[in-house]
């Protein structure tokens, strides 16, 4: 395994409480690997991906459990130093701003320089990734700044930055969802291309389903702290196994299920500060049952690789409340 | 007029007088050192004529002279005039001048300097405020270089001492607009210091003027600095970077009566020229009788005042005199402070309290008045609130309004909306008060504005300006200030004292009846004691 | 929340306390003179001595406390009240509105605060009136800023044009629904602001033309203070503090309300 | 840029009108007149002789034409002369500016050099006691009345100590001096004012920098840094610092105005012959002419601040292109 989240658990200070935004998530990722993690905003999937290489601000939260394997190293455990040096170097990031992601006072060639390892000849080694994402073109523009770039441009930047140092992993935290329609496919492509050519391992968060089931090969479905659902992309979407991923894969508009469209999931997202007793889903559930709100149901396999959060499931897809696809 | 020697015995001090004496015998004064003026205002102008600002008067009464002055007893002399004849009918004045007086830059003094003072004097385009006095004048002859003759409309008496007015050099200024002339910050003069430099906002320096027709003064060099604010003119005086200032009561009382101020300074205080009042509108209904403004004198303790105030660093004031003047008539004795016979006073003039408020009423209408006075004076703010404490007590109530100075004078003094106001005169030596006290001069901007009028003293008043003899005149001035206290038309409340203090280090210094200032060329500092040395 | 926040409230609300309570704080009228102790030291009759009229300074200081947080309350309601509604009305009608009021702040604002004060108090006269209007007519231009910044986001909101969909007229608009939900900045301005102006006082106090005496305000305590200095520590110790303090109450309690309301 | 700078001039052009505009409406409405104090309260001066004045003044002339006149004298940058001394008010505020300026301009210098370093480290450890203690102690720079924090430092450090000289600007030895020691003699007796005045001054830019400072260290590319692996070092003070201190820039320009307003308070302590001393005299004895000329000068280096710090923040900040701005 190159990567291996376990238990882990992530408190956020709010005025003077402590809340739990991360209660208790496990993750894998294997080498070549690329794993989605899906959820709402708000249900700390980017909260994860910040905390793989401990990058949660110490005024906001802090990691109170879990452990964090990377290459069987504990992240959680290493010193400043040592820290610094997989950032950026084996474990790197692309996030979903591109503009607010790059610093405006700074021209791009400085800032692509400052992560190289080498420090002679950055030129070449600057035009190379520049060439790999597809920006051939401000190779010899050495002071532009982000701002001159559009927002396509300014992702291939970002994404140019996270491969620079053919990192073991890389995250990407929603990278498409600020763009265009149309740059947001071209980006896949290149994500797609780059992940091909260097055997990149990725771990892949978004909200939107249709993008993950694009490019992941293992998903996780993450709902108020928890995964809830986790198992090989073609199972997930042949068998859901939670009635919120149910809800999900049913609001996609392009799949068969046109007529749920809008009544797929009702409600919001509880705030974790008034987190229901029981399962975390159980108000906004359409199969929701009393004992449901008795306790939080344990990730139980549903098939092998296949795992699911629901003490129902077996009843609702017995009861042909949905079909199997 | 002591130096503050207070807690000295009398017999040591007696030796130490003749101390200093065989001290001077012994050792002639040396020369050198610089004395450090501290002063809060800077001057405006070094023309003299154009100067009214207690600093620009300072500065050109050592640059320059006029051609008489007042001696340390406060007697007329001649400065740059040898002598002078009044005409036996008072129409003409001939001055005779001293011969070989030099102007800083060796050009000799003449008649002429004077003629061309006495034009620009009286040159609707000058603006001097000093033309009233030689509006007087007919017309000036010059005799010869050293001669002249002033001949006046009417007989004039403070003519004589109108002509302490600086003299200023002819040569240099015929040509010049004297409003704008370079001459106001860089002036040539006749005095016994010499102009060097003024830098704005900092200080001026004089040096002395070896060739002085009265002798070269010890002190080399006099630097006025200019230290807008109270306290830090006392920090500086206190690190002795100041040798020369003006003390303020509580200053003389409290601050310097350190060791370490004894040992490294020399304070004196002694009548300043000048007195305190409260004057009222005479126009206004509640003061019309002067039974009402004498019960107001007996309601005031004056003493209390002195003390509160001045901190005892003061004298009772009975007229409008300066108490060590021929004029003041010392047979005038202050109202004692007698708060029942205020009352009475009052219930005679009709003021008794009706409502029972503690305040006295009269045809439906409350004692009740305000008094004004100018910011930035504490001694007069304190004297108010001392006031207002004492005539609550006889069932008089006043508001005290702080105003600024030129709002002040313009828009309450000078159009009368006033009812009270308390205010200090300075005082020139000659008593002649015809502006402050004649009936006539009661217009808006003059300065009878308690509109004080009374037939006597208006004939008393024209009799004392044309009358010579100073015997005569002190008789006239007696009598004015006989019946000025029986009329109140002002509350006379005190003369304070100046009080300088200079460094020890000075030597020489002499008080007199004309203060310390007379006869400053004479300071020196023992060579020993020199600390400016270049 | 922050203990500084808290040190803050509770001096503020301690001077405020002793302003509201003077008459039964203060162990002497504040006028009471006493020719005979002018000037005592601090002592059991007297805890923080008397002043050049041997009046109680302890007395004055505590009625000073009315006076100067008076001129700090009403100098910065009279800039609060001309802030808001000239920012107000600059952000909701926004076109020739907007640019003329703006173009009058701008001016406003390179004048050096200070010297107009100055130049204004002392051409008129430094009435207690005068101070607190002047201070207030000449430090109101960043409330208006913030108010008007606030209006033109706010303006754009959903509930807003339901109000306008259901008729309600600007006036309404503008101090019901508006002004209410831009106050946040403006009360952090408010309270800077009301130790701004305590400080502007105790400016003019030194200047001469501040509250004029024998009312008594920290500020010509202060002044007087100086004028004995060396003949009596405590006339400029207790005034200089209770400034100092103030002002630095109402800077923490701002510096609260700042992290608080706008973070 | 050359465009950009013409049409804020302009616009300044159209400000400076208002401004005179305002100060000479306000100062003529006040009551008193520049005669009452020429002619000091002085029985020998008579009535006559006031009117004179006035005359000659201008004074008696109603009051748009005096303004109309002051305003064609001020495009010539002609103020006119002083009521008090007849001098020419530009020479007269000349004489005072070089003096006011320096203290401000080192002030402002020193204010930076220990305010931005305080507001970066506050803002670092947030919520610290070192952030805590450091609030407090710019606050009280801000909290202390100027004259009673002066006199205090006067009285220690000029008297009882004698380190430091108490007041005024030079010895008064000056003149003979050789170069290095006026230079010596002039920063001596500027060290307590200059201290007094960014101490004074240290609140307003730390806070400021406090807050940009934690503002920029919630952005994205803050967290891009760190995600890149760089020093906490470099990206609190490489990437983060640039990013902060760009809004510090305005501030300054318009910091201006308050610390050319302050200077009246700490001239009259420490007795400089600045601006603000020339313009509290000015002030007292309604001297018209200097009075405008100094308020215009004041607006005059506030405007210049303000432009002269959007042409630095254009400059600095790569974002802003002026020729695209207007």
């Amino acid at each position: 395994m190159l990567l291996q989240i376990k238990n882990l658990k992530i408190n956020y200070k709010s005025d003077s409480r402590l809340l739990e935004v991360v209660r208790g998530v496990n993750l894998d990722i294997d080498k070549g690997e690329c794993v989605g993690l899906i959820g709402e905003s708000g249900c700390g999937k980017t909260t994860v991906g910040l905390s793989i290489t401990k990058l949660i601000p110490e005024r906001k939260g802090n990691i109170s459990s879990g452990e964090i394997l990377f290459e069987d190293k504990d992240i959680l455990k290493l010193n400043t130093e040592e820290l610094r040096n997989i950032r950026g170097r084996k474990i790197s990031y692309v996030f979903q701003e591109p503009f607010s992601s790059l610093n405006p006072v700074f021209t791009i060639y400085e800032q692509m320089r400052e992560l190289l390892k080498e420090k002679d000849n950055t030129g070449s080694q600057i035009a190379e990734i520049l060439k790999s994402v597809g920006l051939e073109k401000i190779i010899d523009r050495k002071n532009m700044y982000p701002h001159e770039l559009s927002g396509g441009m300014q992702q291939r930047v970002m994404i140019g930055m996270a491969i620079a140092s053919r990192p073991g992993l890389v995250v990407l935290d929603e990278p498409t969802t600020a763009l265009d329609v149309t740059v947001q496919r071209q980006i896949l492509d290149l994500i797609m291309e780059l992940k091909n050519k260097m055997n990149l391992s990725i771990l892949f968060i978004s909200h939107d389903l249709r993008i993950v089931f694009n490019i992941a090969d293992r998903v996780n479905i993450m709902y108020a702290g928890k995964i809830i659902e986790c198992g090989p992309k073609e199972r997930i979407i042949s068998a859901p196994s939670h009635p919120y991923t149910i809800g999900l894969i049913d609001s996609i508009p392009s799949f068969e299920h046109r007529k749920k469209l809008f009544n797929a999931i009702g409600g919001r997202a509880p705030l974790f500060s008034e987190l229901p007793n029981g399962c975390k889903f159980y108000p906004r559930c359409r199969f929701k049952i009393d004992r449901c709100a008795e306790k939080e149901p344990e990730l139980e396999d549903v098939s092998s690789g296949h795992a699911s959060r629901c003490i129902r499931i077996e009843d609702i897809k017995s009861n042909g409340i949905i079909k199997d696809r | 007029m002591k130096k503050i020697t207070d807690n000295i015995p009398a017999a040591f001090k007696k030796a130490a007088f003749l101390f200093i004496i065989l001290f001077l015998l012994g050792n002639a004064p040396d020369y050198g050192d610089t004395i450090v003026i501290g002063s809060i205002g800077e001057p405006r102008t070094l023309v003299p004529i154009l100067a009214s600002d207690s600093s620009s008067g300072a500065i050109c009464g050592l640059i320059f002279n006029g051609l008489v002055k007042y001696d340390k007893d406060l007697n007329l002399t001649g400065d740059l005039a040898r002598n002078w004849e009044v005409s036996q009918d008072g129409f003409e004045i001939t001055f005779y001048l001293k011969k070989g007086i030099k102007w800083h830059d060796g050009a000799p003094f003449t008649s002429k300097d004077v003629e061309f003072t006495y034009k620009s004097l009286i040159d609707p385009n000058v603006k001097t405020p000093y033309s009233g006095d030689f509006q007087m004048v007919k017309n000036l002859e010059i005799i010869d270089d050293y001669t002249l003759k002033v001949y006046y409309k009417e007989p004039f008496s403070p003519g004589i001492a109108s002509w302490g007015m600086n003299i200023m050099p002819a040569h240099l200024l015929e040509k010049a607009d004297l409003n704008t002339a370079k001459f106001a910050r860089n002036p040539i003069g006749t005095g016994p210091y010499k102009f060097k430099l003024w830098k704005t906002g900092e200080r001026l320096e004089l040096v002395s003027n070896h060739d002085y027709f009265e002798g070269r003064p010890y002190i080399d060099r006099y630097v006025y600095r200019i230290i807008p604010d109270t306290a830090t003119l006392f920090l500086e005086l206190r690190a002795q970077a100041v040798d020369y200032t003006s003390l303020t009561p509580i200053q003389f009382r409290r601050q310097t009566e350190t060791e370490f101020f004894k040992r490294n300074f020399q304070r004196f205080n002694f009548p300043s020229f000048g007195y305190t009042y409260m004057g009222y509108n005479l126009n206004d209904p509640k003061f019309k009788d002067a039974r009402v403004r004498r019960a107001i004198n007996y309601a005031v303790n004056k003493e209390e005042i002195i003390k509160g105030v001045l901190l005892g660093l003061g004298r009772i004031s009975t007229g409008p005199f300066i108490p060590e003047s021929w004029a003041y008539n010392k047979d005038v004795k202050p109202m004692e402070y007698n708060p029942e016979k205020a009352r009475e006073l009052l219930k005679e003039a009709g003021w008794i309290d009706l409502d029972g408020d503690g305040i006295l009423e009269k045809d439906g209408m409350k004692f009740s008045f305000t008094v004004i006075t100018n910011q930035g004076n504490d001694e007069r703010r304190m004297a108010l609130e001392i006031i207002q404490r004492r005539l609550k007590e006889v069932g008089i109530e006043i508001k005290i309004k702080i105003i600024e100075w030129s709002a002040f004078v313009s828009e309450f003094i000078n159009k009368k909306r006033f009812e009270a106001v308390l205010l200090g005169w300075g005082l020139s030596l000659d008593p002649d008060m015809y502006d402050i006290w004649h009936s006539s001069k009661t217009r808006e901007g003059e300065f009878n504005f308690a509109g004080y009028s009374n037939e006597e003293v208006d004939r008393l008043l024209l009799e004392g300006r044309r009358t010579f003899n100073q015997d005569e005149r002190k008789k006239i001035y007696h009598r004015i200030h006989e019946i000025l206290y029986e009329d109140q038309p002002y509350l006379f409340l005190f003369v304070p004292d100046a009080l300088p203090i200079i460094n020890s280090r000075f030597k020489g210094i002499e008080v007199a009846p004309g203060g310390i200032g007379h006869n400053f060329i004479k300071w020196f500092v023992p060579r020993s004691e020199q600390r400016y040395t270049r | 929340m922050n203990r500084l926040t808290v040190f803050g409230i509770f001096i503020v609300g301690f001077f405020i306390i002793i302003a509201i309570f003077a008459p039964m704080i203060a162990p002497y009228n504040p006028g009471q003179m006493d020719i005979e102790n002018i000037l005592t030291a601090p002592s059991g009759s007297h805890i923080f001595g008397t002043d050049s009229l041997g009046r109680d300074l302890f007395s004055r200081m505590v009625y000073g406390a009315r006076i100067s947080l008076m001129v700090g309350f009403i100098a910065v309601g009279i800039a609060a009240l001309i802030g808001i509604a000239l920012g107000a009305i600059a952000g909701y009608y926004g076109k020739w509105v907007d640019a003329i009021i703006m173009r009058f702040i701008d001016i406003m604002l390179c004048f050096p605060t200070f010297f107009l004060i100055l130049a204004v108090i002392a051409l008129l006269e430094p009435s207690i009136i005068n101070i607190m209007v002047i201070i207030g007519a000449t430090s109101w231009m960043g409330i208006a800023r913030l108010m008007r910044a606030e209006i033109l986001s706010l303006k754009e909101r959903d509930f807003i044009y339901a109000e306008r969909a259901i008729g309600a007229n600007d006036l309404r608009i503008i101090t019901r629904h508006l002004i209410p939900n831009a106050m946040a900045p403006v009360l952090v301005s408010i309270t800077l602001g009301i130790a701004g102006a305590i400080l502007v006082e105790s400016s003019l106090s030194f200047l001469g033309i501040g509250v004029q005496p024998p009312t008594p305000s920290w500020g010509n305590i202060l002044s007087e203070g100086k004028a004995v200095m060396g003949a009596g520590w405590w006339m400029m110790l207790f005034p200089g503090l209770a400034i100092f303090i103030t002002v630095l109450g109402y800077n923490l309690l701002g510096e609260g309300i700042r992290e608080k309301l706008l973070r | 840029m050359g465009k950009y700078i013409f049409n804020r001039i302009i616009g300044l052009v159209v400000l400076l009108l208002g401004i005179t505009i305002i100060t000479f409406i306000v100062i003529h409405i006040a009551p008193g007149k520049p005669t009452d104090l020429e002619a000091q309260f002085n029985p020998k001066v008579s009535m006559e002789a006031k009117e004179r004045i006035a005359h000659l003044y201008g004074l008696d002339k109603p009051l748009y034409i005096q303004y109309i006149e002051w305003l064609k004298r001020f495009s010539r940058f002609d103020f006119g002369v002083s009521f008090m001394d007849s001098r020419p008010v530009t020479q007269k505020i000349l004489e005072r500016i070089p003096i006011t300026l320096t203290i401000e301009l080192v002030s402002i210098i020193l204010i930076l050099l220990i305010g931005i370093p305080i507001g970066v480290t506050s803002a670092v450890k947030e919520g610290s006691s070192y952030d805590r203690f450091m609030t407090v102690f710019v606050f009280i720079g801000f909290a202390m009345p100027t004259f009673w924090l002066s006199l205090i430092l006067m009285d220690f450090i000029g008297v009882r100590w004698g380190v430091l000289p108490i007041s005024g600007i030079k010895s008064l030895e000056f003149e003979k001096f050789g170069n290095f020691d006026k230079v010596i003699d002039i920063s001596k007796h500027l060290v307590l004012p200059v201290l007094v005045s960014a101490f004074g001054g240290l609140a307003g830019i730390s806070r400021y920098m406090r807050s940009s400072m934690l503002h920029v260290l919630k952005q994205d590319y803050i967290r891009t840094a760190r995600a890149k692996g760089l020093a906490e070092k470099d990206v609190l003070y490489k990437h983060a610092l640039k990013n902060a201190f760009l809004p510090v820039v305005t501030i300054l320009g318009l910091s201006v105005p308050g610390l050319i307003g302050g200077s009246v308070i700490f001239e009259s302590i420490f007795s400089i012959p600045g601006m603000g001393r020339l313009f509290y005299e000015s002030v007292m004895a309604r001297d018209y002419p200097v009075i405008m000329g100094v308020l215009v000068i004041g607006a005059v280096l506030t405007l210049l601040g303000n432009l002269l710090a959007d042409i630095s923040y254009a400059a600095v900040d790569p974002r802003i292109k002026l020729e695209d701005n207007l």
